[in-house]
Formats: C-alpha cells, structure tokens, sequence
C-alpha cells in the first residue's frame, strides 16, 4: 500500500499486524497510543489491520500478533488458538499474557469456587485459573511490563520490522535504578524486587521512589535466595516481600515457596 | 415501509472490553434489542482478600488502563477513610491536578479516537491522519499534555508509581510545573477549535427519560469524594453508597448492574453536567452554551459534548491547582498513616462516573473484603434500556439497517463504556 | 582586600581539542559481495577517501571495526594481503544480529571502518623457517592474511603447511583458492568432521593431520625452526597447543589469535579484557607464553 | 605548591566568583529510614545548598565525566549512504566543588587508562579538559579504605583543595587558574601556627580509620587464589545486578547499543556503561559465556582491579572510596573479600 522502505538498500516491509486482548485492563494497548508524539510515525511502521479497541475494520490476515493478557476463560483459549493460527508471529504483550499478570493473583487462594463465591455469590460464573499465553500456544516473542514501556515496544517493533534481533537485557533494575541514581528502596525501608526482576523499564518505578514489583519478571539467573536472606537480614517483612513476588506471575514458583513458608511458620 | 433488520455486532469495536448488540426487528416489530456484556471477570474483589492495605491502590490500578490513575486515587480514599487518615492540603490538590488530567487525557481519548470517526464517517482515527490531520495534531497535543502532566504528577500515565496511602512519594518539580501551566494555557485554544469542529456534527435527535446520578458539587464541580445526589432527588453519603448501588445480576451481562429509584440510571460527564451544570467555570459555561447542552438533557449522545466541556473545565481548574502549589513552598509529600479496623468507603468521579471502593481492614490493615462498584457497571443497565428504546426509534423512523447498526454502536460508544473495569 | 565579586570564568587547563583518532572511522563501500557458503560472505571494501585508503595500512592477524549504522559494530580479521591497504576483504559469518543484517547488504552501502587494531602474526620474524597454519572452521578467516603474505614472499620461508580443519565440506572456505596455493609449494591438507558425498578427502580431527605431521617432522627442525599459527575454537586451541609443545615447539613461536566481544577495539570498554591484557591492544595474536598468564583465556 | 588561609566565610565568595559557571558539589538527596541524611553530586543552584562537611556521596560524580547513557554518535541516513554527527561535549566549564581525595584520585586513575594513547577516550577526555575541581578534606567512615589504598590524600588533580582549620580555610592551589581566580579573595599566607594546626587536623584525621585492606602481595595472592573456594561462597550471594560498578568512580566498563529512528532515517551509537558482574559480559558470538557463573564475573572485578590494573599501572583500580560496599545488599565490600581470600573462607554475616 505504501512505497516501499529501504535501510542501506535492504527492503524493509511493513508487516500487517493485529491487536488483540484477552483478560487484562487494556492499558498495554492504550500505552500504544498513549504515545503521541511518535504515535504518527509508529503507524508508518507497521499497518494495523486489527485493533478493536482503535478501530472497526478488522482483518484476519495478519503477520504479527500482539495479544494482551491473559487466558481466563475457555473461549479465549479458542481465540487464541485462532490468533496462532492466523499469524506468523504471536508477541506476548505486557505481563498478563507473559506470566498472568495481577489475574493470576486469584490462582494463589487454590480454590476458584471461592473466589466464584466471593465476587458473585450464587450466580453462576465461568471462570478458570489465569494462565499466561504460553500456556496455551507457543509464543515468538514476549514483551514484558505492566503497563509495557512504549519506549521499549517503539524499540522492539523497529527491530522486529528491520529483522533485527530482539534481545532483552540480561541485568536486573538495579543497573538502572543505579544509573539514575535514586535513593535505594531499601535505605527507605521498602523491600524491593529490582535486584532479581528483569531490567528494560529504566527503573520507572523506583526513579519514583515506588519499590520494584517485579512485573518484567526475573532477569536471567536472579539470585532469589539473596534477596529473601537480604530482607530477612534487614529484619523486613517478608510478608510484604510476598506481596511483591506474587503479584504479576514472574515469580510465581519463589512466591508459592515463601507463602507455604510463611504460613508454616504462622 | 415496514423494516426487518438483523444487527449483531459482536465484541463491538472502538469501545474498552468485550460487549455485543443484537437487534432483531421483523415487519415493524422489534424482536429482540439488546446490549450484552461479555467480558471475562478478574475477581479483583477476591484478589485483595488477605493483602495489607497498601496493595490496594496497587492492584486496584490494573482494574482499568483507561482510568487506572481514578481507581489508585479511589483506592486510597478509601483506606484514608477506613483509617480516619485526612491527607494535606497539598496531597488533596496534587491528587485533584492528577485526576484532572486523567480525565482529560480519557475524554480526549474518546472524543477523538473513539467517537468522532462515525461523525467523519470513517472506521478509525487512521484515515483521519490523512484526511485531517489539523484534528488529529490537535488532539495529539491535547493526550500528549494530559498525560506528561500525569507522569510528572503521578509518575506515571498509566499505573500511576507516586500515589501512594498518605500523600504521593515525591512531589513534582515546580519548574515542570510552571512549563505546565503554559501548556495548559495553550491547550483551551486547541479545545475551543474541538469545539467548533464538533459543532458542526449533527448528533441524533433520540432521547429516553432517565434518572441521572454523579456527585453533588459544593461550591466546586465535584470530582472527589462526597455526597451522591440524583436528579430524581435521592442524596445519599459516601458511605451509604451501596442504597445506591444495588447490585445485582442478570442473564446479559458478566457485569453487575445497578438501580436506584427507577429500573436504570446514568453516570457519567452528562449526569455530572445535569447534576452539577453552576459550577461550570466561565469558559466551560461558554462552551456548553455554544454546543446547545443544557441541563437537563436526556439525550444519550450529548455525553460526549458533555466530555468536550468537562475538557475546558478540568483545564480551567488545573491552572488554578498549579497557581496554589507554585505559590507556597513544597511540604512533606507523604505523611505517616496509621492501620485500624474498620470500613472505609472511596468515592471518586473517574471519567465515566462514580466510581466506589469499599474496603474493610482488620486491625493489621489486612484487607478482610473488597467491594468496588464500577460507573461503567452503572450505566450497563440505562445502555440496554437506551437500546431497546433506539430499536423503537429507529423502526418509527424508518431507518436502514446500516443506519441501525451505526446508531446503535455509536450510542454504545456515547458512554465511553469502560466495559472489562465493569466486569473487573 | 577582595577586588570584589565579579565573574570568573573557567578556562579549560588542557590546550588543544582532543584529536580525532579515537571515535573516528572511515566511510568505506562495498564493492563486491561473494557468498562462500550458507552462511560466509567474502565482502570487498573499500575506504572512499582515496589518501585515507593509501595510508591505511595493516599487518596480518589485525582486524578493524565495521560498523553499519544503527545495527551494529563488530571486530572482524582482515582476511586479505596487507600489499592491498585500504581496499580490504572480510570474511563474515552471520552470527548474530549485525552480521545477519551486513549479509543482506548489496554493493554500493556504505559502511563504517576504523582500525586497523590489534596485534599480529610476526611473519617477518619467521623468515627462513618452516611455518605450520593450523585453521579451525572460521578461523581460517585470519589466517587468510598470513598465508597472502608468505605467498608474497614464497621462496624466502622453508616448508610451509596449511592444515585446516572444518566441520564438513559444504563449510569450507576459499576452497576455490586452495588450488593456487598449493601451486606455491604449500602443503595444504584439508580435513572435516563428518564427510558427505564425493568428499573425497580425510574424515577427523586436525589433531590427525597434526600428529602425523609431527611424528614424520625432524625433531631438531620443529624445535628450532618452525612456527605455528593456530586459529579455531577454544577446544581446538587446547589440544593443537599441547601437542606442538609435546613436539618441541618453544612457546614463544607458537602464536593463536583469540576472540572476545569487542565494542571499541581501543582498549576503552574493558570487554574483551582477560586480566589486564585487552585482547584488542596486546591481542587478538598472542604468543603462548602470554596465554599462559592470562588465566580463563582459552 | 602553594598554601594560602581564607576565612570560613569567605567560601561563599569563592562559589559566588565562580557561578557563573555550571557548579556541581555535593547536596542533601533525601534521608534513609533512620534519618541519616544521603548524599550526591548535583548542580548547585544556591550556596546553601552546597553541603560540604558530607560524609560520602552515594553515588561518584560519574555522571559528569562518565555518563551512564551517551550518544557517541549520530547518522542521518539516505539512501545506501550516510553521514555520522559525533559530539565529544564538555562544552561547557563545570565546576567539581568539593570531592573527597578518594575522588579526585580516581579521576587520576581513570585519566590513565582513558586518556591513554594510542586510542583515548575523546568522550571522557572532552568533559575532563573542561573541568575545575576544588577539593575538600574529609572524615573517614567506617567503610572508607583509602588509607590502604594509599588516595587519602591528593597531590595533582585538583585546582585546589581546602583543608578547614576552624574558622579559616588551609588552601592547596595546585593550578595556576586556580591561582588567578583566589587572587580574588581575602587571602593571607600561613605562618607557622597554620601549618601546625594543618598537621595537626591530618593526624587527628588518620586517628579516624577504622578499616584496613592489607595489599602487600595482594596481585600475587589473588593469582595464587585464583581457584579458592572462597569465590564460590561470594559468588553464592552477588546478585549479578552491577550496583557496584554503577557507583563505583573508577569502573569504567561500557557496552554499545546501535538503534534505529522508528522513520529510519535516522540511527544513533549509544553508549552504556556495564558492569562485568552483569551476566552477558563476557558473551561472544555463538552464545559462549567466558564466564558464566557469578563467582566467576565477581572474581574477575577484583582482578582487574587489585591484579589487573596494578600490572599495568603499578597502582590499583580502586580507591577505597567504600561506595560498592555500602551499596551492596548483599554486603559484598573489599575489605571483607580481600581479607577472606587471604584467610581462605568467609566470615558469616
Ligand atoms: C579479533 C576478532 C576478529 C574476528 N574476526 C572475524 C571474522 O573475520 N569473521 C567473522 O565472521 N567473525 C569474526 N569475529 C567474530 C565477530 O566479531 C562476531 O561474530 C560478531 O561480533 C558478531 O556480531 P553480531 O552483531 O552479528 O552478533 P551478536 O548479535 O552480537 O551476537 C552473536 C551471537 O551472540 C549471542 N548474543 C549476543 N548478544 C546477545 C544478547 N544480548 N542476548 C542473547 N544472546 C546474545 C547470540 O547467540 C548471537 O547469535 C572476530 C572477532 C574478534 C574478536
Ligand atoms: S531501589 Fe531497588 S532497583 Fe533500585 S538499587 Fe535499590 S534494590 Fe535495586
Ligand atoms: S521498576 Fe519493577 S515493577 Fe516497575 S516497571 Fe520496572 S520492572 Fe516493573
Ligand atoms: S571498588 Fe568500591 S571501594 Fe574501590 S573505588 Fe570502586 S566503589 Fe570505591
């Protein structure tokens, strides 16, 4: 549809991509338009072909998938099925769709009748554990965050588009929360997951004094041992540590281990 | 000419989360007019259940990446409250400056990506890139202030990372903020020229009686915390919500719905400007009067004009808000709050109406129930009355079932659902 | 008494604007593109400025840095004779990122070169000795410098073997000039990991071609006379170096060219280091005795 | 060198004569949750809030020479051809008031390996030639080793360096720009009474050191070490995530990054600085990790810097300034692994 771009002569396409949601908040999209001042030049990269939030036309004939969050219900898991199958490329967009994000939150009670009961008493409510999208089908590429870094996605998209790799930093927040030389969270008594979360945010939360926690997931090789020694050794409450690990799904083997723990102990 | 005509839109676009229309109208009769939810539920209300209180406002945030920043602020209202905790001065302004911006950011949003293409007669804002793009600057540079204001109050535009129980963790730079307040200046002539552009739409001439809910403004158009107050009359504190809500189910919906003196009511930028149309600042007034909206008005559509003058507003009053902070030196941003048990009730006029959070603590602050009650959960029930009352319009007006499916979904997207919060 | 507050202004204390030679690279053209096998490419480049082009000049075993801009900068060997100066050929494989976008690249891009930098094969030293060239898979690639030289000078060195090792015959490299060096009296000897049909040459290890070069070798000659010049992976290293010591070579004329990631070739951004020793400045050519006080070098 | 003696109050005239220039000194940042203050480097907009009798700054003043993110370089792309921008900045003067000795020598340190011909670092180099550091005396804390270190004290590297002796000032000039701006201040030469209290403070200073690094042999004992079990036990703990490099002054490492402009007609080098506890620094094509295991990357800190270097320069890569190890959650600092590699095991924490 539009001339196409070159990089140094290497033709460069402009793939057809779709958006999709399952259960999530949606704001991983709307960080995409939440983009104004390169939002025109990201619609250059790429044609939008499918984008209900954005748009009515919608096309089942894309090359890339984006699809945000998570799997909760059985008709999603068809609709995912779908997505895998129309697409060359399925990107995991945000936390809910790379590790059930907060949804998964409800999976730690173990007993889905009781949370059915909780919200909508005697009304009957389908529902199933929230499980990330990997789950279900296999996933080419994972975006992570909650909400996603739009910096990050502009990055992602222009490699993926000049078929350039896409590598993830391999270094946990502190790196940048370093380089932007905040006050670390735990001088101000505040446990913090940025020694073990996956890097890639510029430390967006902990530049606002806000602890890590812990919505890109583990960095590579993160050392959660440590951690757990390093607030017990501050004489921090590992209760509110558990908070952290368990919110978005990244950790969820280390927060099923300190939560038999800690109610062991109770 | 007797019409028939199947609509079935499912999983309607340019709307937040998952909603169908069907209509089936044989020879003149409607058989079916219906507005279905079908989001899936989070069960937010289960997931807080056993978390200290200071996940709340954390977690809450998620419920909805429209109004995320309207859900932390709810949040932790309703912990100040349940803990008798009233914040300063300058927490209850930057709280406001913040809120303000997320409801411009939201209205601008709609206004622009999600409504105005069907008055443009095109399918999204993309076109409109090439065929307009003046309006699309326009309403670029409109977001692009509200949210940049948003990060530099909040941290963040969207899961806001600075609001926190007791105040905010840091406060902002007061440089940022004077740039601020210029842009902001700059923003009402990019308002006024939406304006006119939006004077030129023809909006439909449909209009149901309803019952219109929001808060009741005291001195000020309301935004935070208060009493509810309903064109019907009803008044009722903050606490007291739930003789408002009412909650209960039904075969359409995954969400719940609400009632109050009659079967639906509304909430939203219209009901506020019905309810609370004095405390308009002049601009806004100006704006109102040149778009034709007065109070009351129970025309569905107007919401979105009503979404055009809050604009002008939030604008207004956010200079305002900068002028205050700039003018005294910074305090503590964040004060000590102290866990009890107990109840606490938030109410916050979030961009699509009210919007409460109920939590009750145990003595640690542990939170030992959640209840939140969704404006967009509070409008499902008036939307699928609107609906069967639009099918009957439109069979009296003889519409084609291309125009029928257009002014439904546009009447659906008049209220800017915010439909997977609804569910949460 | 103060001569009151009036402004000063700091002048800088070092004179001069720092020189341009370190962040500089040269603008250099592709002018020819040869794809060698699957994943090999022979590039032909050269530096657009025809003085910079006639001054640059480099010894076998250096590399330089090419860079292709807002993709990638990567060291590679130059893999042609140093009698050519700036109008170099380079041997990549596509291993990654900027490679794979340079092996999409057509003639006529421009792209980035700085260097030469690094350390080299001392071939001059070797003059009037024997030379043993032992390459595994890629590492044939910065051999390729050395061979041209010694082809250059043919008849002023002793017996020259090239023994070569790759993992099977569809990745062997510059296998349409192994004829012509063999013209000039070198005695090429190639082996592969796995054969496949009509290979009609040696299936096995280098260490084959290796040992039984040595055992028929007069011991007195290999101790005295002959250099080797090893390049391949790190497996290969271990074993090929021990047993040229086994055979007497000193370590001083054993030399292996080592390979880490690079991002500046100038000995600034500490990533290549192996101790103290930057293998971009003191290497990537070491001789064995260095190796050995470098500890995790090979 | 010469010595001169203002009075205390004084200082502020000093900062006033030189504000017309970018002024960067140590500010209060915040508190930690004990209430002790915490201190940076940061531009310095009033006198007051220059806080000159801090103990550490948290963070170097690495930002202003080594910034932890920098464009090195800019193409503007057309076609199969391109044209690079490069901006070396240190545009402008900058004024460095109040580094600590450890400080200061790290600067010296770094001018070593980074202005080291044949290739000097034109980034680092450009933004040291434009800078005018006034150096002040200190109090050691307990995590401060620069004694051992041998950088508690300054010699060349500073314009000038302040010594206050009660209501005066003891200054070092050690530049002659230094020179012509002070010959705008009430100055007076010592006389003997001055020196005495100037020695005096520096015993009374010395008296303050609470921690030893014994480095007799240390490059010998770390090479012998090399395959002691000790590392593991550190390595056990290192959270691989480079807080030590970042606050570190004299780390230097850095990884490169080439991005695109989403319209692509534009392409940027970026410069990060890294850290060789992360876990990719040693990676190479093909996916091969020289060292893969934290233990590894940890020891490989303490050999650049305590063997490494020392080879090289015959001095060691580290000040003593103490900033890893306050920083480090996982209470990894120098002294302690130094002295359990020479003891052979880790002390408990
Ligand atoms: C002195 C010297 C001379 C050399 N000469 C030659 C030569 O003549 N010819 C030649 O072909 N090569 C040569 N090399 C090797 C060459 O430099 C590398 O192949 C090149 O740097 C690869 O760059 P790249 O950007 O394509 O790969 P990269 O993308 O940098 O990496 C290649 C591989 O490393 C891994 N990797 C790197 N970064 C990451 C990450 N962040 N996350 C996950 N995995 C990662 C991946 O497995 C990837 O496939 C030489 C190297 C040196 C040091
Ligand atoms: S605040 Fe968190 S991310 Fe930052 S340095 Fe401290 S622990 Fe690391
Ligand atoms: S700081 Fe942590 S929680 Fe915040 S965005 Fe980064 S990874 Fe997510
Ligand atoms: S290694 Fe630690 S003590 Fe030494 S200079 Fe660096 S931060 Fe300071």
């Amino acid at each position: 549809m539009t001339a196409e771009r070159q990089y140094l002569g290497v033709p460069i396409p402009r793939p057809r991509v779709g958006f999709f949601e399952l259960s999530s908040c949606e704001g991983c999209q709307l960080q995409l338009l939440n983009n104004e001042s390169t939002l025109l030049d990201f619609l250059d990269l790429v044609e939008i072909v499918n984008f209900r939030e954005g748009m009515k036309e919608a096309a089942d004939d894309y090359q890339i998938a984006f699809v945000e969050g998570s799997v909760t219900r059985r008709d999603e898991v068809e609709r995912l099925q779908k997505i895998r199958h129309n697409a060359q490329q399925v990107v995991a967009l945000g936390s809910c769709a790379c590790f059930g994000g907060v949804n998964q939150l409800k999976n730690r009670f173990g007993d889905l009748e009781w949370v059915k009961r909780e919200v909508y008493g005697d009304y009957p409510i389908d529902s199933q554990e929230a499980r990330p999208l990997s789950a279900y089908i296999k996933v080419d590429l994972e975006i992570y965050g909650c909400p996603i870094k739009k910096e990050e996605v502009e990055r992602i998209v222009t490699n993926l588009v000049l078929g350039k790799a896409v590598n993830h930093p391999k270094y946990p927040v502190c790196m940048e929360c370093k380089a932007k030389e905040n006050i670390c969270l735990f001088e101000l008594g505040e446990p913090c997951l940025g020694p073990i979360t996956r890097a890639g945010c510029d430390a967006w939360c902990t530049s606002n004094r806000l602890a890590c926690w812990g919505c890109r997931g583990p960095a590579p090789e993160a050392n959660v041992e440590e951690l757990l020694a390093i607030v017990a050794r501050k004489k921090m409450s590992m209760e509110r540590l558990l908070d952290r690990l368990e919110c978005f799904g990244g950790f969820a083997g280390a927060a099923d281990t300190l939560r038999r723990k800690l109610k062991g102990g109770a | 000419m007797k019409i028939s005509c199947e609509v079935d839109v499912r999983h309607l676009s340019r709307v937040e989360g998952h909603g169908n229309i069907r209509i089936a109208i044989k020879n003149g009769e409607v058989k079916e007019a219906r507005w279905e939810v079908v989001e899936t539920p989070r069960f937010f209300e289960a997931m807080l259940v056993g978390k200290l209180y200071e996940n709340a406002p954390y977690i809450c945030g998620r419920i909805c990446g429209i109004c995320s920043i309207g859900h932390t602020l709810t949040a932790i209202r309703a912990i100040e409250n349940g803990f008798g905790f009233i914040p300063s001065e300058q927490t209850a302004r930057l709280r406001l400056l913040l809120k303000h911006m997320e409801t411009l950011q939201s209205h601008i949003l709609h206004i622009y990506f999600l409504a105005a293409p069907d008055f443009l007669g095109v399918g999204s804002v993309l076109p409109l890139t090439k065929s307009h793009p003046e309006v699309v600057q326009q309403a670029l540079r409109l977001k692009m202030v509200a949210n940049d204001l948003c990060d530099e109050v909040g941290g963040r535009r969207l899961h806001p990372t600075r609001t926190v129980v007791g105040g905010f963790t840091m406060v902002p730079d007061k440089y940022a903020l004077a740039g601020f307040r210029k842009r902001l200046q700059a923003s009402l002539a990019d308002l006024m020229a939406g304006a006119e552009l939006f004077a030129t739409f023809t909006l439909p001439s449909f209009s149901r009686e309803t019952e219109f809910v929001s808060l009741q403004g005291e001195g000020e158009y309301p935004f935070i915390g208060g009493n509810l107050l309903s064109s019907d009359g009803v008044v009722k504190q903050e606490n007291d919500y739930r003789a408002m809500s009412n909650e209960y189910m039904a075969d359409f919906s995954t969400s719940k719905l609400s009632r109050l003196s009659r079967k639906s009511f509304a909430v939203g930028a219209l009901a506020r400007l019905n309810n609370n149309f004095d405390y308009l600042r002049p601009q806004a007034t100006a704006i109102a009067g040149k778009l034709g909206l007065r109070p009351i008005s129970h025309n569905p559509f107007m919401n979105t004009i009503a979404q055009v003058v809050e604009c002008v507003q939030v604008v207004e009053e956010a200079i305002t808000l900068i002028d205050a902070l700039l003018a005294v030196p910074w305090q503590q941003a964040r004060q000590e709050v102290e866990a009890r048990a107990g109840m606490g009730v938030g109410a916050v006029e979030v961009p699509r109406g009210i919007l409460y959070h109920c939590l009750e603590f145990d003595g640690d602050g542990r939170i030992q129930k959640a209840d939140c009650v969704i404006p967009t959960s509070q409008n499902h029930a008036n939307i699928y009355h609107d609906i069967e009352e639009l099918a009957l319009y439109c069979v009296q007006q003889g519409k084609s079932d291309k125009e029928i499916e257009l002014l439904a979904e546009m009447l659906v997207r008049a209220y800017d659902p915010c439909i997977s919060c609804s569910v949460h | 008494m103060s001569k009151g507050p009036f402004a000063c202004r700091v002048t800088p204390s070092r004179s001069g604007q720092p020189q341009d030679h370190g962040d500089f690279s040269h603008q250099a053209e592709i002018t020819m593109v040869y794809p060698l096998t699957a994943t090999e490419k022979l590039y032909q480049i050269q530096i657009r400025d025809p003085e910079a082009r006639h001054n640059f000049s480099f010894k076998p075993g250096q590399f330089v840095m090419l860079e292709v801009p807002g993709i990638g900068e990567a060291p590679f060997s130059i893999s042609s004779a140093p009698s050519r100066h700036g109008d170099i050929e380079l041997c990549i494989r596509a291993a990654g990122t900027m490679t794979t976008f340079l092996s999409r690249l057509e003639r006529g891009v421009m792209v980035g070169i700085s260097g030469p930098f690094g350390t080299s094969f001392p071939v001059e030293d070797m003059l009037g000795d024997d030379i043993l060239l032992l390459a595994g898979g890629l590492g044939v690639v910065p051999l390729r410098a050395p061979i041209m030289s010694v082809l250059e000078n043919r008849s002023r060195y002793g017996r020259v073997d090239i023994m070569y090792g790759a993992r099977c015959p569809s990745e062997l490299l510059f296998g349409y000039q192994h004829a012509m060096w063999r013209q000039f009296d070198i005695d090429l000897q190639v082996i592969v990991d796995k054969g496949e049909e009509g290979w009609p040459g040696p299936v096995g290890l280098i260490t084959d071609l290796l040992r039984r070069r040595l055992e028929e070798g007069d011991r007195h000659r290999l101790a005295t006379q002959t250099n080797a010049i090893v390049c391949g992976p790190p497996v290969m290293f271990k074993f090929v170096c021990a047993m040229l010591l086994e055979a007497g070579l000193p370590m001083e004329k054993i030399f292996v060219s080592l390979e880490r990631r690079m991002h500046c070739g100038r000995g600034k951004c500490c990533r290549c280091n192996i101790g103290s020793t930057y293998t971009c400045l003191d290497g990537p050519v070491f001789n064995y005795w260095s190796v050995l006080n470098l500890q995790e070098a090979i | 060198m010469i010595f001169k003696i203002f009075a205390a109050r004084e200082l502020a005239h000093l900062f006033e004569l030189l504000a017309v220039n970018r002024l960067v000194g140590p500010v209060k940042k915040g508190q930690n949750a004990q209430g002790k203050d915490l201190y940076d480097f940061e531009t310095l907009y009033h006198f007051e809030d220059l806080q000159l009798d801090y103990d550490q700054t948290m963070h170097a003043a690495k930002k202003y020479f080594l910034p932890h993110r920098e464009e090195t370089g800019s193409f503007t792309l057309q076609g199969l051809e391109w044209q690079k921008e490069v901006d070396y900045g240190g545009h402008h003067p900058l004024v460095l008031f109040g580094l600590h000795a450890c400080d200061i020598n790290a600067l010296n340190k770094l001018d070593k390996v980074l202005l080291a011909e044949p290739y000097p670092n034109q980034f680092y180099g450009a933004k040291r030639a434009e800078m005018f550091i006034i150096g002040h005396s200190c109090q050691p804390t307990p995590a401060c080793f620069c004694r051992s270190m041998g950088t508690d004290s300054v010699l060349h590297g500073c314009d000038l360096f302040l010594t206050p002796l009660g209501d005066d000032y003891f200054v070092e000039i050690m530049s002659s720009r230094a020179f012509h701006i002070l010959e705008n201040l009430n100055l007076r030469e010592p006389d003997h009474e001055d020196h005495k209290r100037f020695q005096e403070a520096g015993q009374a200073r010395q008296g303050l050191f609470t921690t030893e690094v014994e480095t007799s042999d240390l490059s010998k004992i770390l090479d012998m070490e090399f395959d002691s079990p000790v590392w593991s036990e550190w390595g056990r703990r290192c959270l691989s995530c480079g807080t030590c490099a970042q606050v570190c002054p004299t780390c230097y490492c850095y990884g490169v990054e080439e991005v695109v402009a989403m319209n692509m007609a534009r392409a940027a080098k970026i410069r990060q600085l890294y850290s060789c506890n992360l876990l990719d620094f040693a990676e190479v094509a093909g996916g091969h990790n020289f060292r893969p295991k934290s233990s590894t990357r940890l020891k490989y800190r303490y050999y650049h810097k305590h063997r490494g270097f020392v080879e090289a320069f015959e001095e060691a890569l580290c000040v003593g300034c103490g900033r890893c190890g306050t920083n480090c959650l996982a209470d990894i600092t120098v002294p302690e692994v130094i002295a359990s590699i020479r003891r052979g095991e880790v002390e408990d924490v």
